[in-house]
């Protein structure tokens, strides 16, 4: 693992059209960066990531017999892959490429000020260029993946997954904490757009899960320890009821935990009435012929609706966004429910029947005289509840007047938030956070299944708010994505891992105590006994290299000197660097 | 005004804060990149160091960074219990205020150390963190005039 | 050999070679021991440069006597060895560097406990430097021997390598190598005080809660301290390359072992200059802020 | 090609049957993409920025479209067409009509020396009309593959790219092809088209210059755009100090046949909204709209960004009408504002239309072919939202992306996977 051969750097900067060259001086950086120590080669261009500019990377490659290559563009985290692919191509090893963040990191935020982003960029090319000096090349590693998914979840999204990759012929771990499959489609009552039942639509998945000879379901039972790599997670899973705790071994995970509905102490007077519930609630209300109050089991002859409850509100950790299912819900109950109930009022901030069909209840519902108020953003109604009796109040922005309405059965449209238990689901697959809480996706548009945990997907509402029909699209999609790992049997992984110098190590078992992974262990067949790094269950983190004492531990690609030579490059004039004084 | 007095209003004018900001990929740095796709504007006085997890940054690297010149550090990282690798963050929190306590008896002001939790989607929480340490730093001026 | 500023502990630590001083003392010939031969500075001037094949200088250098003894050293000797953690690091005369030189003169003299009317001698006193800055940015030396003091275990091995013309091989191992204690790879749940508990006499004190510097910190004493029940206070400085930030690399060590609330860790870490950085200060990177302070402001 | 069983067909390159190709090649399954342009990539190449982080398009569909080019089980018909179909699930014969490009993609480098050599300069589709291209050309910088095409309607023979081609690449007498492919899957991702806003005159929509579609304004504010990124009015080189955008135009109409949600627009104005704002941030800028819909991850929270940093400002209403003054070329919008139920007239500086979603040209002709039924809005229909969002009524042949209704990118590329899971469960059964 050593570079024997002088670096032979390259610098190509990227202009990403005006989104970096209309703010950073790029061929001012490009210039700058020709002479730096070791770099042979630099050039400013308009797309880096087009298929011209990957080939002029090639080109140059070997026409200067480049080794290391720096290109100063956009997020690492958006094309590092994209070039440690091409250098690879052109005959470098992968971690002998470094980029460098001008957009996201520059031109975007400092727009206003291009001389001092000029000079950052210029620093953060000198900060680059010094590490690729100190870069080192390590090995391209690949390993199997086991032909088994685990499921987390076992609601319409987890059963769809669950028989995608059943029928495509993998084998599939589904795991459910509940006694039964079928998650909140099989409690309601009547789902949009489509004119079923959620136990209608949730029966066949079920009886074919159930059916299925590639899957094996646990329900009542919950994962605990998740632990391993792509392709080779070793799962725990413990029987709730029994307490019985089962190892598997599997190869990809996809997580469908989904969501709650949330229940809004604090809003509309929720809970100061049983005539006060939520969307979910009134979904769930045994099916009678006519809806009936649940005070005092007298028909219901008036209801309203209000929606955004929840949802939509600035400021409010977690309950910022839109919970999309519900304007479209809203409207089909509504629409159904004015066939039996003289007046069903709805109130709103925005209509939001944006899918397939859901216009049509819309229209439906207009047509049927269901009465739609828009309320301001600013002014929510009011509810009160006197004498039992549920009393409204809220100004219609349309008519610009003050109403008021005494509904025989309030109902809110609450928000789609994260289950309570997200956070510990969260850590378990190391998963990261939105705003709304929800896990994030690898990319918010063209990776929204897959996860930064490579071998960890995501489906249905575990990923945003959504309804029933977009999460069995997602389920099928993430099911794709760990079916393409599983077919192709194996796949690369990171080098980025962890090493012990023997010969430095002192055995003080810091960095056992403190891996998260618990990746390092004593090597007792030597004498004296040192410690040592199972790379596979190494996920790079580094927290050893730091908290090693005798600096006996090597973080590959991001070594003491890797990094610390990127602060000198930052402070130190060249001078400076050659033992001189700062100028 | 004499031209020592002059010299020196024209150097501190001069003197733009140099920070050498930490951040881990899965949070800050995708933070960071967040805020530039959202065109939040913050001073450009941070070079950031990507390092897999905060859990990385030991107070060597901090306390050289110093040395070197840098008048101010950032330490961005995921939330407690957010951390993609489950608890470097917490790690790294034990070293920094325990360094913080050693810097402020060397006569250091720790106010030149920033330590901020700023998630992937807290774009605008990372660019407010760049802010307060570059004027935390601007108010106490360049790291050698401090000592007493 | 010669002495800057110091305790004369090291070389109290060599004449403890004892009954082998018999074998050593007749190999060697004596040029230059202010506490043992009557030999005056202006003899040592007096030698040709490099005339002298071993020299050791023990202590750090702060007053202009202590330099131009040790740059004298330097002149005369064939190999300089930098013996002891003051001249290695600074060591404990380093501390001083936490206060200025005005307030280490009121301890010394004005406000001296033991005299009345104490007043800062004018004459006979050599021209003292503002801070204590390292041996190794004055002069270079070939070997470095630290340790508070250097044991004399150490010591007699260093002397009969070099009487025998061999390279001084010294093991890179920390303290924790030489430890008969158990380790069972907890994290630290509560940090206690040396005089807080009472503990376990075979288990590692670092996870019991006592701070021990010990993983940070050249184990060429072979464990004296943690295997007698006293916590390690890394008196000999950091483990081979011995240029790392002793104190820094010890804090990450403790910090990632007890990743504790701050408020916890501020109201149970007391002294952590003092802690973590007791013997390595005017080498360390705080300390090297602390040093070029001193002489912008001095310039 | 690979054994046939083991083969999909995708029926449109854009990004959701890009997804869908990728996904299928990652099993190991052979697969043919057949796209009616010179090149892959569909609308989401032509868009600046995308909603709601404001990630440049190109920046993240180019790895994309040089992944779909790279990889080895996956072959790209461009300037193709579906001909005709037979057969049923698991072995379909699909003949394709690969027209004459008069350029041999083998030997093309896509130097580009024959476009410069190129007298013809005619309005470039890519770039709305707004821009020019030479009669040999690619239509975007980016292009895939990066071939150089004979526009042969406005090719006026002077062989002059021929000579200059050191390639030799260049034949002007080719004839079109018919390609035989089988299939065990098709996955119609064919995308959709933009309505045509000059249907409502009241909006003034090709009467009035300064009145443009959200992607005329997409091509004008982007760098590789006619204007070199710099937004600025075409009929006299102004730059815009206020500008509106019209919501609903095309969507939610039932008088002009399109009743339901387009399910972008709101988004896409939003965020071009901010983009105007961005790259003028002392304009003032108004979407008027009917309902905001803002309802995929991280959308409301864009849209309050919108308002809250950005200062875009919203009013709900239905436009009545855009006017023309006589001589400065503005334009004043008459509008209610519900709210407040004022009749406004609010004048601007340029006034962006957006568009909804309609079913692409031709799409009736390829159900046809399909076997398909369709819905009575014109897309694809789908077999059961929720048994099968991505099925058609044939077993074999599924739908993703817009084909069969309006969509954003992440729904896109979520339903060509899952497509593509779907079409990997027929062709692994013809493999056993």
């Amino acid at each position: 693992m050593t570079q024997t051969d002088d670096p032979r750097i390259g610098v190509f900067v990227c202009h990403c059209g005006h989104n970096i060259a209309g703010v950073v001086d790029v061929e001012a950086v490009a210039k700058m960066a020709e002479s730096l120590p070791n770099v042979v080669f630099s050039c400013d261009e308009m797309f880096m990531c087009s298929d011209a500019g990957q080939q002029l990377i090639r080109d140059k490659i070997e026409e200067h017999n480049l080794n290391r290559v720096v290109v100063a563009s956009c997020s690492p985290r958006m094309h590092e892959p994209t070039f440690r692919r091409v250098v690879e191509e052109a005959g470098v090893n992968r971690y002998l490429f470094d980029q460098v963040n001008l957009r996201e990191h520059v031109s975007w935020c400092h727009t206003r000020q291009p001389e001092a982003a000029t000079e950052k960029a210029k620093d953060l090319v000198k900060m680059s260029v010094a590490r690729a000096r100190v870069l080192e090349d390590l090995p391209i590693k690949t390993v199997k993946v086991l032909a088994t998914t685990l499921v987390v979840g076992g609601g319409i999204a987890g059963l769809r997954a669950a028989l995608d990759i059943g029928d495509r012929g993998f084998d599939v771990l589904l795991v459910e904490k509940e006694s039964e499959l079928g998650g909140h489609v099989a409690k309601w009552t009547h789902l949009f757009p489509a004119d079923e039942s959620g136990a209608e639509v949730i029966k066949p998945l079920i009886k074919d899960v159930k059916a299925h000879k590639r899957i094996t379901t646990l329900t009542n039972s919950k994962v605990i320890e998740f632990d391993g790599y792509i392709g080779n997670f070793e799962v725990t899973v413990e029987n709730l009821k029994t307490e019985k705790k089962q190892k598997f071994d599997i190869g990809t995970v996809i997580v469908a935990t989904g969501f709650i509905p949330f229940r809004p102490y604090g809003y509309f007077a929720y809970g100061e009435s049983p005539d006060i519930v939520t969307l979910a609630e009134l979904q769930e209300l045994a099916p009678s012929d006519q809806l009936l109050k649940p005070s005092d089991g007298t028909p219901v002859k008036k209801i309203a609706f209000i929606g955004c409850v929840g949802s939509r509100e600035p400021g409010v950790k977690g309950h910022e966004h839109c919970s999309r299912h519900c304007c479209a819900a809203t409207a089909k109950a509504a629409a159904d429910l004015r066939e039996k109930i003289e007046e069903v009022l709805i109130l709103y901030q925005d209509i939001r029947t944006y899918g397939k069909g859901h216009e049509e209840f819309y229209r439906l519902a207009r047509r049927r005289h269901v009465i739609f108020s828009k309320f301001p953003r600013d002014a929510k109604p009011v509810v009160t509840v006197k004498n039992s009796e549920v009393h409204m109040s809220w100004r219609d922005v349309l008519a610009d007047r003050e109403l008021t309405f005494q509904p025989d059965l309030l109902v809110l449209a609450t928000a789609m938030i994260p289950p309570e238990d997200i956070a510990e689901t969260a850590k378990m697959f190391s998963l990261t956070r939105s705003g709304d809480g929800f896990f994030n996706p690898e990319h918010i548009k063209l990776a929204p299944l897959t996860t930064h945990t490579a071998g960890v997907m995501i489906a249905g509402a575990s990923q945003a708010a959504k309804n029933a029909s977009e999460s069995v699209i997602d389920a099928s999609g993430a099911a794709a994505k760990a079916v393409g790992l599983m077919a192709k049997g194996e796949v690369e992984i990171e080098s980025t891992v962890s090493h012990v110098l023997s010969e430095l190590c002192s055995s003080c078992h810091t960095c056992i105590t403190v891996c998260p992974y618990g990746a390092i262990n004593m090597d007792e067949t030597v004498d004296p006994p040192v410690a040592f790094v199972t790379e596979a269950k190494c996920r790079g983190c580094g927290t050893c290299a730091s908290a090693c004492p005798s600096s006996a531990i090597i973080m590959y690609h991001s070594t003491d000197n890797q990094i610390m030579t990127m602060v000198e490059a930052y402070l130190c004039s060249p001078a400076q660097l050659e033992g001189g004084e700062p100028q | 005004m004499t031209t020592v007095e002059k010299k020196e209003v024209q150097a501190k004018k001069e003197w733009e804060p140099q920070i050498v900001a930490f951040c881990c990929n899965w949070c800050s740095y995708a933070g960071a990149d967040l805020a530039g796709t959202s065109r939040i504007q913050y001073p450009p006085n941070a070079r950031i160091i990507r390092v897999n997890c905060t859990g990385r940054i030991s107070p060597e690297f901090i306390l050289a960074s110093l040395e070197m010149g840098a008048d101010g550090v950032l330490v961005s990282g995921c939330h407690p219990g957010d951390c993609h690798y489950s608890s470097g963050n917490l790690k790294l929190r034990a070293r920094l205020t325990i360094m913080k306590m050693a810097i402020e008896q060397a006569g250091i002001n720790p106010d030149r150390i920033r330590l901020q939790w700023a998630s992937a989607s807290e774009a605008q929480i990372f660019a407010d963190g760049v802010t307060t340490i570059v004027e935390q730093v601007r108010a106490l001026g360049p790291l050698r005039r401090e000592w007493k | 050999m010669a002495q800057g500023s110091s305790c004369w502990g090291c070389f109290q630590s060599l004449i403890d070679i004892h009954l082998n001083l018999a074998t050593v003392l007749p190999l060697i010939d004596i040029k230059y021991w202010q506490c043992v031969a009557d030999f005056k500075l202006k003899d040592l001037e007096g030698y040709p440069d490099k005339s002298i094949t071993v020299g050791l200088y023990e202590g750090m250098a702060r007053t202009e006597e202590d330099i131009h003894l040790l740059k004298l050293m330097r002149a005369k000797c064939k190999i300089l060895i930098s013996f002891g953690s003051c001249s290695c690091f600074g060591g404990i005369p380093g501390l001083a560097n936490f206060s200025t030189l005005e307030e280490c003169l009121e301890v010394k003299f004005r406000n001296n406990k033991t005299v009345k009317d104490g007043e800062v001698p004018t004459e006979n006193l050599p021209k003292i430097a503002p801070v204590v800055v390292p041996n190794s940015t004055i002069v270079d030396f070939e070997i470095y021997l630290p340790g508070c003091p250097p044991t004399s275990k150490l010591i007699l091995t260093a002397l009969t390598a070099l009487l025998t013309g061999k390279e001084i091989e010294l093991p890179p191992h920390t303290v924790c190598h030489y430890c008969n204690r158990e380790r069972k790879e907890t994290p630290i749940t509560e940090i206690l005080r040396p005089f807080e508990g009472i503990a376990d006499p075979d288990r590692c004190l670092l996870e019991q809660g006592y701070i021990c510097v010990g993983s940070a910190t050249w184990g060429l004493c072979e464990g004296q301290c943690v295997n007698h029940g006293a916590t390690c206070r890394g008196c000999f400085g950091p483990p081979p390359p011995i240029t790392t930030d002793q104190g820094a690399a010890a804090i990450s060590m403790f910090g990632s072992m007890a990743p504790l609330e701050p408020e916890v860790l501020t109201e149970k870490v007391l002294d952590p200059l003092g802690t973590f950085w007791r013997f390595t200060y005017p080498t360390s990177h705080l300390g090297g802020i602390r040093i070029k302070r001193e002489e912008v402001k001095t310039k | 090609m690979a054994k046939s069983i083991g083969n999909a067909l995708i029926v449109g390159g854009g990004v959701a049957g890009m997804q869908a190709a990728l996904d299928i090649a990652a099993q190991g399954f052979g697969v043919c993409i057949v796209e009616r342009s010179p090149s892959i990539g569909g609308r989401m190449a032509m868009i600046d920025k995308t909603f709601p982080t404001l990630d440049c398009s190109a920046c993240i569909l180019t790895p994309k479209l040089s992944e779909v080019l790279r990889h080895p089980n996956i072959t790209i018909l461009t300037n193709s067409e579906v001909g005709s179909v037979s057969g049923k699930a698991g072995d379909y014969k699909v003949r394709i009509l690969k027209k004459a490009r008069y350029v041999d993609e083998e030997k093309c480098s896509g130097c580009g020396d024959c476009a410069t050599e190129c007298p013809v300069e005619v309005p470039s589709e890519f770039d709305q009309g707004l821009g020019f291209r030479k009669a040999i050309y690619v239509p975007f910088p980016q292009a895939t593959p990066n071939v150089y095409t004979v526009d042969m309607d406005n090719c006026i023979m002077c062989n002059r790219c021929v000579k200059v081609c050191e390639r030799e690449a260049i034949d002007l007498e080719m004839v079109d092809e018919i390609v035989e492919f089988d299939a065990g899957a098709i996955i119609v991702a064919t995308g959709a088209q933009l309505f045509d806003v000059s249907a409502y005159p009241r909006l003034g929509y090709s009467l009035y210059d300064n009145v443009i579609n959200a992607m005329e304004f997409e091509r004008l504010v982007n760098a590789a755009g006619p204007t070199g990124g710099h937004l600025i009015r075409l009929s006299d080189g102004k730059v815009p100090m206020s500008i509106g955008f019209i919501q609903c135009v095309g969507a939610r109409d039932v008088q002009k046949g399109v009743p339901y949600c387009s399910r972008i627009c709101c988004m896409y104005s939003i965020k071009n909204a901010v983009m105007a704002m961005e790259h003028n941030p002392d304009a003032k800028v108004w979407v008027y709209y009917a309902d905001i819909r803002a309802f995929g991850k991280g959308f409301e929270e864009f849209y309050e960004m919108a308002k809250a940093r950005f200062g875009v400002r919203f009013l709900r209403g239905r436009v009545a009408e855009v006017m023309q003054g006589t001589h400065s070329g503005n334009l004043v919008v008459k509008v209610e504002d519900t709210e407040t139920s004022e009749i406004r007239l609010i004048e601007h500086e340029m006034v962006i239309v957006s568009p909804g979603m309609i079913p692409p040209e031709g799409m009736s002709k390829l159900a046809r072919k399909l076997g398909l039924p369709m819905t009575d809005d014109g897309y694809i229909k789908i077999e059961h939202s929720f048994f099968g969002p991505v099925a058609t009524k044939d077993p074999g042949v599924f739908v993703c992306g817009m084909a069969d209704g309006p969509k954003d990118i992440p729904d896109s590329v979520s339903a060509g996977s899952a497509a593509a899971m779907k079409a990997t469960i027929i062709l692994a059964k013809g493999e056993e």
